[in-house]
């Protein structure tokens, strides 16, 4: 359970209300609304905070700080200790010398042991910060923008790890990122932080789709994995009565719950199945509506008692006589498909 | 002939300790006074900054008078000082030691409170972002990170202490090993014109001063 | 208490006024052979910074003072013993690289701080004097803190001429004249017991008037009390 | 022309040689290999830099610093002046009073004027950096990462109006970031950076298909936009004696030149073209190779003597019967596409 | 009664001047030279370090009793001196000026060395990287950077000139509006057991210092 209810004091006169399910919470909104500073009140670093509440109870800054671990934008070291004594230091004082290890090397810190923080690379810096941030075995965890120098590879490894690693200590997160595929990625709530408060707390799809206006949309589907075979990096999805077959690295163990991203701009619609076409994902479906939009008409479709959307141009529309309560064909590739369950 | 009259080789020495323990005393204390008017930020902060000031505006001599007569045991704050030191304070070490610490109060203050008023408190946020309680952070964290200043105001504190004078002389006594210091000595030195102990006298406390400044200054360039 | 020590034996402090401190320590090897058990301590200083010590308890059981002001007020308010003029100093016009004081150019006069120091006073007084019998000389006066900080001026060159102590400068070069004793009020050096009784105190304040440190007070540039202008050249 | 030979002193020994047209230039590599320290080396703050060559002439540190700005990971503005005497101060030392006034209304900066720079958020910062950096009118603008603090709407607003700035100005620029698709947007070329070196340093895409080994892979198209109707967001372009049609907010000119991105992930193969689909793009191509990737099959093909990928896999490769020589249809649709050329 | 005897009010003009010309002339010489030397980091840089320390070393009245030997007309360095200022430094506001100088330099100095040492080279950069020339940097960016430090140099260096008194008494001379300042006519007060004077001018020197120190404290909170 991530629930704070946090009134910042002027200049940035704020009120936000959170309350949401454990897990990974993704924390949306633009740039200086306040995001940076909401965190700093919750990691007890702003004395200025005009009310704090931390799961239903008042708390002091001080005793905020014990408990919540904060990666910062430019995450604050101690320029007169080495790496390696941060984490000596940190370790001992909480405790971890054995999750210090594990840490060092999911992290790569490993060959910055040697050197001072005004030595590291920003990237670094922020893994440092991170590491730090999780040896102290948090019961809250709040990240601001921590991937933001590291190459999409990187982060990409990084992610099942961090997720592995908070879910065993029992943290709860609150991420900031600016890269919405980030967010998806790794959360599964999302708050949105407005000038006048928190305007959403929920689900994440939804949450998505208000943050981003109209400008792009996206599915999330539920399925089960079924068992396929590792060589071809093609994993078969139980999707209702249908398969859908989605790419990735890695096979989840097949009865898997899986939760799968798809963009509407990534479905073409066609009124009949085809044959001959290289992609792999033909699903009939009925449309519930069609949004006509600047970037082009949105259809919404409903298949499997799901709701998946695509995107297509009022030409296309137009040709296929596309309207609500017709029948199409969703029609998309297997490297459309994102696996957002992280096993 | 020796370089040092017998009396000045033992006045040196009571120098050395009279400098060092002031130096130790003034920036142990000072450094939490400081971090606690820089933290705190209490409304009384700029009366504290200027009362710390106070003893350096006084002519030593006359600071020196004040002293002797609040040390006095004939009336209150005497009195009570020596029964709680049980001795008479003005003419003994540890009165020179408490006109020292006043005198020198200003130079170890001043230089520490800018540092943490410039630095304290970020390093102090770093180590609070990794949960150190505060005696940690201001003792691992915060001291190491105004180092420079530390040590500038120690080098203050000592050399001020070496030079000082004119507190000492007047509560102090001039009392051969017991409150009789190189300063002390060598004022004398030049008051009899004894121009050649007085020289070699000055040259070996400008020597002290230079190599403590050299020793202090290695620290300077870790990073 | 002093008092109960035995007579010939144990500690001496002696504040002593500094300009007089060379002389005190001749003083001291003479005593010193007969009494070879008594320790000396001599802590010289400002007449009026030892005052002040020994008025808030500095352990001093001897003092030698170069102004009677402060000896007379320690008898006063202390209960010390009655003062008594050992010496009384000579003042002189020291004139270290003859440049005589008639010349055409303005000269530097160093003094001693009138407001502060005995010879300063005494030096002004010497001036007034000899303004009443000449028109103004050609110099500027300067004022040192002390007598002996006003012979040092001289001795560096940073004044010309210097009016002070006769025993500060007698051994040293160049030409010096003796002020006329009449010019000035006696600069009178006073001895006083801290604390009457002391034995050891009172024996060094005999010894003081023993013949044999007459002679040597006398060498030193003072002149006695009671004796004539008694001093050579 | 961007042309630099440096060589840095330990503890980081690096020697980098970059020769490139003017423009913009993405600089890859991962986290910690020197791309900041060879950006501030360039920007003439790394004084103990043992070669430092431009445009082939020897230049000192201090020289170097009047010609080019540079905008660091963490910038470092002056604590003690408000945002606006910052803009104020750089602007009248450098003759820039007009610039000022167009650089504050697109980079959003307006609102922080009377802030002092410790109470800029870590998005509000760097904009404000950017703009000083672009008010020195440089000759070479070195950017370290300078978008990974602002949400993806923002950026893809910022980023034409820079690209016409710079040109304006004239000033090369040299773009340190993470976010592949930046570098996509922005650059024609790229250089990677490598421990031992510049490994690479040419065109765009080679470049990034080097650097993310065969993880993805896209195409770029040269085509000339034809006059299409704004309201539709959809542009045609003359691609050989083809019709191309791309989505875009904006319309180019009628004939002006374009360059495409196109990902191989986004296109599909089928084997004849197609009725009744929403796909708007359908190319007859004939395939020059076929290459099996862990990640899939990757197809490459020639359409109008332009070379376009397609990733799909192995299933469909099967099924298709696809080997090189054969003939198939490119499938992809408008919205897949996007519009490299910035106007 | 007046509350400061005549004499006493002139005292404290002249000391007024003396510490303000004093504090302003070392802030500007110490500002650029330690700046140098934290820039250029030469190689002596340690050998200045201790050096500047040196007159702190000494009591003040043997400084004054060398610098009156330096100043003696009677030969070289005071003679040219006196030449360069065309009157005899020893006895003028001059001297006691240059004895002021030199006696508060380490104040001046050290904390100003340590703060320029821990900020400065950041902020140097922060302008160069916005693209102003080195003078413009100094002046404007690191200078007010290091602002707390600086007003924690001049208040030492004013405070310490209000009570200076060794120096001054020897090479002064205690000539009245020249170089009579007020620790010297505290002194004299006191000597002369004229205990209120000394105690009101005592007073006033102390209030001097508090509205001093708090006047410079306001700049402080701004951030
Ligand atoms: N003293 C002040 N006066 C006015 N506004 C202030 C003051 N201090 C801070 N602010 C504003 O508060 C906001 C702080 O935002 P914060 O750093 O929390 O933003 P953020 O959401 O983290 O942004 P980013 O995504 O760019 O990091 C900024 O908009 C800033 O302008
Ligand atoms: N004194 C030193 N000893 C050893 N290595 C050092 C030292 N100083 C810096 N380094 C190394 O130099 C590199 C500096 O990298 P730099 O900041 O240029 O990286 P970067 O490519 O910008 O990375 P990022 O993308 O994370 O910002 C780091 O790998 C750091 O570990
Ligand atoms: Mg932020
Ligand atoms: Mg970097």
């Amino acid at each position: 359970m991530i629930d704070f209810d946090v009134a910042l004091a002027a200049p940035l006169a704020l009120r936000a209300r959170v309350r949401a399910q454990s897990g990974w919470l993704g924390l949306l909104g633009h740039s200086g609304v306040g995001k940076s500073t909401l965190l700093r009140a919750l990691a007890g670093l702003n004395p200025a905070a005009r009310r704090l509440r931390v799961d239903d109870r008042a708390v002091t800054p001080a005793a905020l700080a014990r408990r919540v671990s904060l990666v910062s934008q430019t995450p604050a070291l101690i320029d007169h200790w080495t790496v390696a004594r941060h984490l000596r230091r940190v370790a001992r004082h909480h405790q971890a010398a054995d999750l210090a290890g594990e840490l060092i090397g999911n992290l790569g810190i490993d060959g910055l042991r040697h050197l001072y923080p005004p030595q590291l690379s920003g990237g670094q810096r922020r893994r440092v910060a991170l590491a730090l941030a999780l040896l102290r075995r948090p019961r809250l965890l709040l990240l601001d923008e921590p991937f933001s120098a590291l190459d999409d590879d990187s982060r990409h490894r990084l992610y099942p790890k961090l997720q592995a690693l908070t879910r065993r200590l029992g943290c709860d997160v609150v991420l900031v990122a600016h890269q919405i595929e980030d967010i998806a990625r790794l959360c599964d709530q999302v708050a949105i932080l407005e000038p006048d408060g928190v305007s959403y707390c929920g689900a994440l799809l939804p949450g998505l789709r208000r943050y981003q206006g109209q400008a792009s949309s996206c599915s999330v589907l539920l399925g089960e994995a079924l068992s396929g075979q590792a060589e071809t990096g093609l994993l078969p999805v139980a999707f209702g009565g249908r398969t859908l077959w989605v790419r990735t690295p890695r096979l989840p163990p097949a009865g898997t719950p899986v939760r799968l991203l798809l963009h509407a701009d990534d479905v073409a619609l066609s009124v009949a199945e085809l044959e001959g076409v290289s992609l792999m994902n033909q699903l009939p479906a009925r449309i519930t509506g069609v949004t006509v939009q600047a970037s082009g008409v949105l259809v919404e479709c409903l298949c499997e008692r799901q709701s998946i959307q695509a995107r297509v141009t009022g030409l296309s529309q137009a040709r296929l006589g596309l309207r609500e309560g017709g029948r199409v064909v969703l029609l998309f590739k297997a490297s459309a498909v994102s696996l957002l369950t992280e096993f | 002939m020796p370089w040092l009259a017998s009396g000045d080789a033992q006045a040196l020495l009571l120098t050395v300790k009279l400098a060092a323990t002031t130096t130790v005393i003034l920036v142990a204390l000072c450094l939490p006074l400081a971090w606690l008017l820089v933290r705190r930020d209490p409304r009384g902060r700029g009366l504290i900054q200027s009362l710390v000031m106070l003893p350096l505006v006084l002519p030593p001599t006359v600071l020196g008078y004040y002293l002797l007569v609040a040390f006095s045991p004939a009336h209150p704050p005497g009195s009570w000082l020596a029964r709680l030191f049980d001795q008479q304070l003005a003419f003994s070490f540890s009165g020179i030691l408490i006109g020292s610490l006043i005198y020198s109060l200003p130079f170890a203050f001043r230089p520490l409170e800018a540092a943490l008023q410039q630095r304290g408190p970020a390093l102090d946020e770093a180590g609070r972002v990794l949960g150190f309680p505060a005696w940690y952070r201001f003792l691992f964290i915060v001291i190491p990170g105004i180092w420079p200043a530390l040590v500038s105001a120690a080098l203050l504190c000592f050399a001020h202490t070496l030079g000082e004078f004119g507190v000492v002389l007047m509560i102090g006594g001039n009392i051969p090993g017991e409150t009789r210091v190189l300063s002390v000595a060598l004022f004398e030195h030049v008051e009899q014109m004894n121009y050649q102990a007085a020289n070699r006298l000055a040259l070996t406390m400008m020597a002290m001063a230079v190599v403590t400044v050299l020793l202090s200054g290695h620290r300077h360039d870790r990073f | 208490p002093p008092a109960g020590a035995r007579e010939e034996e144990g500690d001496l402090r002696i504040a002593c006024a500094s300009n007089f401190y060379p002389t005190l320590k001749k003083l001291a090897v003479l005593f010193k052979e007969d009494h070879p058990e008594v320790a000396l301590d001599l802590i010289s200083g400002a007449s009026g910074h030892l005052y002040q010590q020994i008025r808030h308890g500095a352990p001093y059981q001897l003092f030698l003072s170069a102004d009677s002001a402060y000896p007379a007020a320690l008898y006063r308010d202390n209960g010390s013993g009655v003062p008594r003029t050992y010496a009384l100093g000579r003042l002189a016009l020291w004139d270290p690289r003859g440049l005589g004081v008639n010349g055409e150019r303005q000269y530097t006069l160093a003094i001693a701080n009138p407001a502060t120091a005995p010879y300063g006073r005494a030096a002004e007084a010497a001036i007034a004097r000899y303004r009443d019998a000449r028109p103004a000389p050609r110099w500027r006066t300067v004022v040192a803190a002390n007598v002996s900080q006003a012979t040092q001026l001289v001795d560096g060159g940073n004044a010309d001429l210097g009016l002070v102590a006769l025993s500060l400068i007698q051994a040293r070069r160049g030409e010096y004249r003796v002020v006329p004793a009449d010019w000035h009020r006696p600069l009178v050096q006073q001895g006083v017991v801290v604390n009457p009784g002391d034995p050891l105190a009172e024996a060094f304040m005999a010894f003081l008037f023993s013949e044999r440190a007459g002679r040597l007070i006398r060498a030193a540039g003072y002149a006695l009390p009671g004796g004539s202008d008694a001093v050579a050249r």
